[in-house]
Formats: structure tokens, C-alpha cells, sequence
């Protein structure tokens, strides 16, 4: 059953030092900023962060690393113009990285959700990420054997909700948001808007309401540009 | 094809977009093969895939439509075309790795005679390393073209016989432009030369152990 | 819990609602379990999950709400409540696979003490096979309920030490409600006794070598 | 590209004889019986057929079967009450069965379609289902080692598409369709009708055109159950 809560330090409140935490957002689409910030503030440490990147700039989980609360980081593109903290943590020897393929990434979230115990993919065969692992040749095609990345808690942003918890999402923003609501124990989403129970269409839904555990209302950038492209489709 | 001089990357970009079929689903990464996206006229109908989730992406936004929810694969606001799909990641990576688009479009360091694909790192020990959708890309489509300059700075060749930078994929590269020509790889090691831009064939062949197959007069 | 007779359909149906807590989305199997959805009140607040697709089902369709394009697993015309929602079938058996349904109700033929299911198939070698999602059923939510008699028409009991019949899922029972008694299995094979219609503790366990403990007075 | 024809007939023209033809449907919810109906006249013969079932009654697959055009069903639930000309295909040894787990079904068309390899699953271990293949313990619990399964072609049912060939469902009509769609060299769709690109929200599409090859128009009475529905949510 998902749980209503008014502010981000209420969403998280319950994430416990040590916590595997998924993080949705493909750079700042998606990112759950505010849910980010009162993690920060939570003081939650010896965190393993799941991102497709490693923080940008100072603000959200590049502050988390800076202050050295990442113990490790699950990852695909760490290494941006402005990922300074990670950078300097990284070469202090004061985060352990595991980089992963973007597409093996997504599909190693996917198969925690789905009860996949590992799967083999083609991305990555021959190449030092897959050093170690275990390849096989299955009709012609050589692969390499992934597992599954399980999250404690998943910290997501969708754009509006109805009140059981179904999601909905916003364009390219949407990225890592589903899978991630699939993989952890729990699921905290901050959304746009929460609408009556029956206002989204089932045929719509993208996260169906089993995966939401806590929801927290949060306004942002997202709904001004929603605004702004229905006015532009009235036109 | 033979031309007396070196072709600059957007003519590069031309020939790439000459060369993709009416119809097609594209994927094109960062950098040079982003120029490709201004040589696909409305007669292509090409439908551009950006691995972070959309089908029919549309240029790049111009200022008054950036939209931050609405971007490409390098963090750039684009927009959106009728007939337009947004899906997860896990749903966008199944298109690449299952091999449903049509053609894949990346930069390289280097490319092996049979295909090899070098593009995400350079070897340095030190670098911070990154690899985003670099080996899901290079496995990713049903052909994979590379676009990058034939020579280093140092003058080395970058089709080589074997890669000496780490791999992003295996004897995954279909064909290869270059400001230089262009190639046809296959799996048994032969390559092709459908074309060459101030450089013979026999210069070509004197910076090279490849086994080059001269196919510029077909 | 301790009754002189042993307890109709219906009023199993009504024990296993009462014992699935508020909030919980619950997957019920065909034949026996469908009666639990009889019992479910408002106050419960469960959403069904039928594997064909859906979360959020409805009470079976009246005559003039049928819809061909909206059934449940057994195929009959079903409703859809408010904040249902639809996905395919991959998506659909991800949430059982992945273990996110609280309670799945399913019928069976025997159960082992340790909570091997036999639900799909007789085993008579000549019969024709089907098991449609039985298996996904078994391992497809965190707690595993089936609903069945005690006692085959022969007077066989049917909670064995060791399942004959063709399994459906190994150790993936976690309770089981019959007519004459409910029981808590677990892993080492000792088989808590909650319930007891009809039948007094010593006559069920002269019928079983399974180690039962009484639990019939908390 | 996404061609679109007028009959049914033009739909499965070219699916040549000894092909795997996935077929959508959950019982009649989504069957694509049109096509399928057309596929029979067609005489395409020698066929492996995946279904959920094996045909019902006097119409669509259970004929092709009763005409001994399938020498392979792989479905998960072939015995039905109107199952009889499967039956009898079965009984007399003239048509051979692979049974499968439904989700395992549903997950190895998946993984055809997204490039998995294999994939370990949990259903069916310990059973007689799974005798005979890779078994593995990954992290406390066994698994399944379970290939995909690739269609030649796909016939599915759909409600709604843009010319372009993006899909929308209705209903738990979806069922296959969306998975089978991925898992086919040649995705062709029987669809209620075909709106200009751009009618569909780009957010709500399941799937995307890229799957989609061939797309006939054909009303059937999902279109008029549509209708009525929006009669009743108009009161």
C-alpha cells in the first residue's frame, strides 16, 4: 500500500546507513533532486548509490560524495565536465566504482525486479568490463553472464500519480525511473502532482501502483514545461 | 569513388547519410556522427533513437522550446516528431541489443580489420574511465558505421589489424568513413576500399598490414 | 482454532481473507481460491493481480458488461476497478517472478511439509499436459497460500511428506487451508497446526508421518 | 518502415512454409483470428505455432491444426474443454508439443527481443518441466537455465495504431502482443484502425514502430466495445 507524505525528509527518513540506494535520472531528467537533497540532510552514510552517472556539479549526489557518504557507486558514466566530486574522491582511493554498460545497467535493474537470478548479454563480451566474468557461446554469439542489482530503497521522480500509487512519467525524463521501482525493497517516488484514484487511464499506467511505496508531492521545472507545451498545443 | 583531396566531416556526413536507406532506424552518437542528422532530408524518414529513452527524436531544441525533461543521449535538449515514442531504459536498450535499428552511427579510436571497435577509453591507467552506452551501441544495430579521421595527429593509422586501445566491441563494425575513405570490414579480415580521399591505394596499402581489396572503381 | 465439524468451502474462503492483511496485492488461482474474493471487503483494500495481464480487477462482468477484451486467468469476463492498470505479459509475470504480490491463493492436488506444491498435472502418463502460469503461480509472491480438502475421496491425506504427483514448485507453500484443518509449513518439514475442523490432533497425526506441532490454542 | 495493406490475405502473403509464426492471444482476448484465418487460407504448412494455447473449438489455430499445417505448438496451456482438434493432433503423435511456464513463455519471447542469450529463471525447478536443463543455485535460491524463443513472424492484435506503426492495446487483450512483436524477424498486426502520425500520445505508446512491419485495418467488436464504454464514461 503506498503511503502519502508531505515532505522529502519524511520520504526518506527510514534509509539506513549502509543502504543500497537506486537513484533515477539520466543526468537532470528524472533525477529525484529533492529526494536527493534530504538524504543529504538525512545523514544516512555508507550508501551504495545506483546512478547512471556520478554527480554532476554541486548540487544532490555530487554533495553526497563530497562529503564522503558513497561508499561505492554502481554506474555507467561516471567521468563529466563537472563531476569534480566523484573525480576527487575517486582518486583519493575514497570510492570504490563498479562501471557497468548503460544497457547492462537498466537490465541487471530489470532482472532484480522481475526474479531473473542473472542473464547473459552480448554487451560488453570481450571487453575489460567483462574481464573475469563468465562468457558462453550460445548459436554463434558470445555473451557474458550478468546479476542482478537489488536496491534497499529506489529514490525516483515521476510526473503525476494518482492516489494507489500508479505512475506516470514525462518524456525522457521517464529513463531509469521503472526499472528501479521494480528492483528495490522500497520505493519512494517524488511526483509532480497526485491525482484522485481513477483519474489515470489503466491503459497508461507505466508503474503500476505495486511498486510505490511512498510518494511525496513536489513541484517542480517539470510542471511549468507541462504547462507550456499544453498552452503551445492549444494554440 | 576517388577524390584527389582529404573530404571535411560534413561532406563525411553526407556520404553517411547517402548511404542509409529510406526508412531506416538510426541511432547516431555523440560528436561527428551527430553531423549525419543535417544530411537526412524528409525523403529518408529516418527515425532517430536516442538510447535514453525516445524514439523519433527531432533537432535540437532551439532556445524557447529546451525542455530538460526532453534530451539526447549527450544531455542536449532536442524535440520531438509526430509518431514520437518514449519508453525506459531497460525497453531502449532491448531495441539496441536486439538488434532493431536499422543502423548504428558512433566515433572510434580505433577499428580492427575485422571489426573490433575501440572507442571508450584510451588505455591510460590513470583516466577515470566512463562508458555510458558505448558497448551497447557498438553491438546495437543490424549495421554499425564508424565515422573518424583515417590518421592520428602522430600520422598512425586507426584502421589497424589489431587494436591496441581497450575494446568497446568485437567484430562489431560494419563500415568505416573516414576524411580519407571509406571501408568495408568483414569477418575474415579483408577490408574493402569503397573509396578513397587523397590517399592511393597503394599509399593506403604502404601504412598498413590489412588486406586491402581496392573497390573504389565498382 | 478448534471446530467439531469440518468447514465448507465458504467458510475457508472466509478464514484465508481474514488472514490477508490490508493493503495486499493477491493473485487467486482458479477453481477453490476464486471464492476468497467473495470475502474481501472494502476495509481490506486488495488489488487483485490477474496474470493475463492486469492489476486492479474487478468482480466478475453482469451479462451486459461483458467484454471479450477484459477477462481474467480463467478466461471469464471480469471487471476493472478504479487505479487498475494493464501491462503485457512479460511485465505481468515480473511482478509474480519478482516476488512483489503479498499473497497468491492456489488450489493443489497434494503439498509436501516443507511446501512442495503438486498442482498441474495428475501424473497419469497418457493425460495431455497443461500447466499454463501454475509454476509462475507457485514461486510468484511472498507468501504462497493454497486452499484444498484434507483428504482425497479415498481417504488419502493430501498434506504428504513427500509429494507423489508431478511437482508444480519446490518449497513454495507457505500455508495451507483445507477443510478439516489450516496448516503452517516451513522449511525443516515440522508442520505447524493452526486449525483443526472435525478432527482431533491425534487422528490427524495417525494419518501422516509428518511431524505436526498444536497450535490449535493460540 | 511500416507497410500497410488492405486484407488480411496481402498481411501474411509471404510467411513461407516451415516458419515459427508467434501468435498473440489469451484465449480469444487479442488473438489475431483474422490473420490467422487468412494464414490457413494461405496453405502455408509445416508451421511451428507459439501460442498460450493450442487452438479452440472450430476456428483460427485449432484449425490449422485440425489441417495438420503445425508440426510444433510451443504453448503453456494446450488442454481446454473445445481443445478437441489439438487433441486429436496430439493423441495420434502428428503434432509434437513443447510445454511451457507461461511466464517463462512470456520472458523467453522478451529476451528474444531484447538480445538476452539465456536467463536463469526460477519457475519450474524441481519439475519435470525443467529435466534435463542447466539448473544453477545463484544467492540461496535454484534457477532454470531458459533460452529464446526468435519467431520468423508475428501475428498480433492490436487496438489502435498511427501510420507510422506505433501501438496502442486494449485491455488485457495486450496479453503477447507487445513481447511477440519484439521477438519476430516480421511483426504484422491486425489493428481496430489506423490514425494519422501524431494521434498517439507519445507517452501511451506500447509499442513502438520500430516492431511493426506490416499493419492490415480489420474492425472486429472490440471496436464497438470501445464505443460503448465511451457511451458509459460519457453519462
Amino acid at each position: 500500500m503506498t503511503k502519502i507524505v508531505d515532505t522529502a525528509a519524511d520520504a526518506v527518513a527510514n534509509i539506513s546507513d549502509g543502504s543500497t540506494v537506486l537513484m533515477g535520472g539520466f543526468g537532470d531528467a528524472g533525477q529525484p533532486m529533492e529526494l536527493i537533497e534530504a538524504l543529504l540532510e538525512s545523514g544516512a552514510k555508507d550508501l551504495t548509490v545506483v546512478n547512471n552517472n556520478a554527480g554532476q556539479a554541486d548540487a544532490g549526489l555530487a554533495l553526497l560524495i563530497k562529503e564522503r557518504r558513497v561508499n561505492k557507486i554502481i554506474c555507467s558514466f561516471p567521468r563529466q565536465s563537472d563531476s569534480w566530486h566523484f573525480d576527487e574522491a575517486y582518486r583519493a582511493g575514497e570510492i570504490e566504482l563498479e562501471l557497468v554498460p548503460q544497457g547492462n545497467l537498466a537490465e541487471r535493474l530489470r532482472a532484480a525486479g522481475a526474479g531473473i537470478g542473472a542473464f547473459f548479454t552480448p554487451t560488453g563480451y570481450g571487453t575489460r568490463l567483462a574481464e573475469g566474468k563468465e562468457v558462453r557461446e550460445i548459436n554463434g554469439r558470445n555473451y557474458v553472464l550478468e546479476y542482478p542489482i537489488h536496491g534497499d530503497v529506489a529514490l525516483i521522480k515521476a510526473f503525476q500519480a494518482d492516489e494507489k500509487g500508479n505512475l506516470v512519467y514525462r518524456k525522457t525524463a521517464r529513463n531509469f525511473g521503472p526499472v528501479m521501482a521494480t528492483a528495490a525493497k522500497q520505493t519512494i517516488v517524488q511526483v509532480e502532482e497526485i491525482l484522485p484514484t481513477g483519474s489515470l487511464d489503466p491503459e497508461n499506467i507505466v508503474t503500476p501502483s505495486i511498486y510505490t511505496d511512498v510518494m511525496v508531492p513536489i513541484e517542480t521545472q517539470s510542471t511549468e514545461l507541462a504547462a507550456r507545451e499544453r498552452a503551445q498545443g492549444a494554440k | 569513388m576517388l577524390r584527389s583531396e582529404k573530404v571535411d566531416r560534413n561532406t563525411l556526413a553526407q556520404f553517411v547519410a547517402d548511404d542509409i536507406e529510406a526508412g531506416s532506424f538510426v541511432n547516431l552518437g555523440i560528436g561527428q556522427p551527430t553531423l549525419v542528422s543535417n544530411y537526412l532530408t524528409e525523403e529518408h524518414d529516418v527515425t532517430l533513437h536516442t538510447e535514453n529513452g525516445m524514439l523519433g527524436m527531432g533537432r535540437a531544441a532551439e532556445e524557447a522550446e529546451v525542455d530538460v525533461d526532453l534530451i539526447n543521449a549527450g544531455k542536449v535538449p532536442v524535440t520531438e516528431t509526430p509518431g514520437a515514442a518514449f519508453f525506459h531504459q531497460a525497453d531502449s536498450f532491448a531495441i539496441m541489443r536486439g538488434g532493431h535499428l536499422d543502423v548504428c552511427v558512433l566515433g572510434a579510436f580505433q577499428v580492427s580489420a575485422t571489426g573490433d571497435l575501440a572507442n571508450w577509453h584510451t588505455g591510460a591507467e590513470d583516466a577515470i574511465p566512463a562508458v555510458g552506452g558505448a558497448m551497447d551501441l557498438a553491438i546495437g544495430a543490424k549495421r554499425v558505421f564508424v565515422m573518424m579521421n583515417l590518421f592520428t595527429r602522430d600520422g598512425d593509422i586507426k584502421l589497424v589489424s589489431e587494436a591496441t586501445y581497450p575494446l568497446t566491441g568485437v567484430g562489431c563494425v560494419s563500415r568505416v568513413y573516414t576524411d580519407h575513405g571509406i571501408f568495408e570490414l568483414s569477418d575474415s579480415g579483408t577490408v574493402e576500399v569503397l573509396a578513397l580521399f587523397g590517399l592511393s591505394f597503394e599509399e593506403l596499402t604502404s601504412k598498413s598490414d590489412i588486406e586491402f581489396v581496392d573497390a573504389t572503381s565498382k
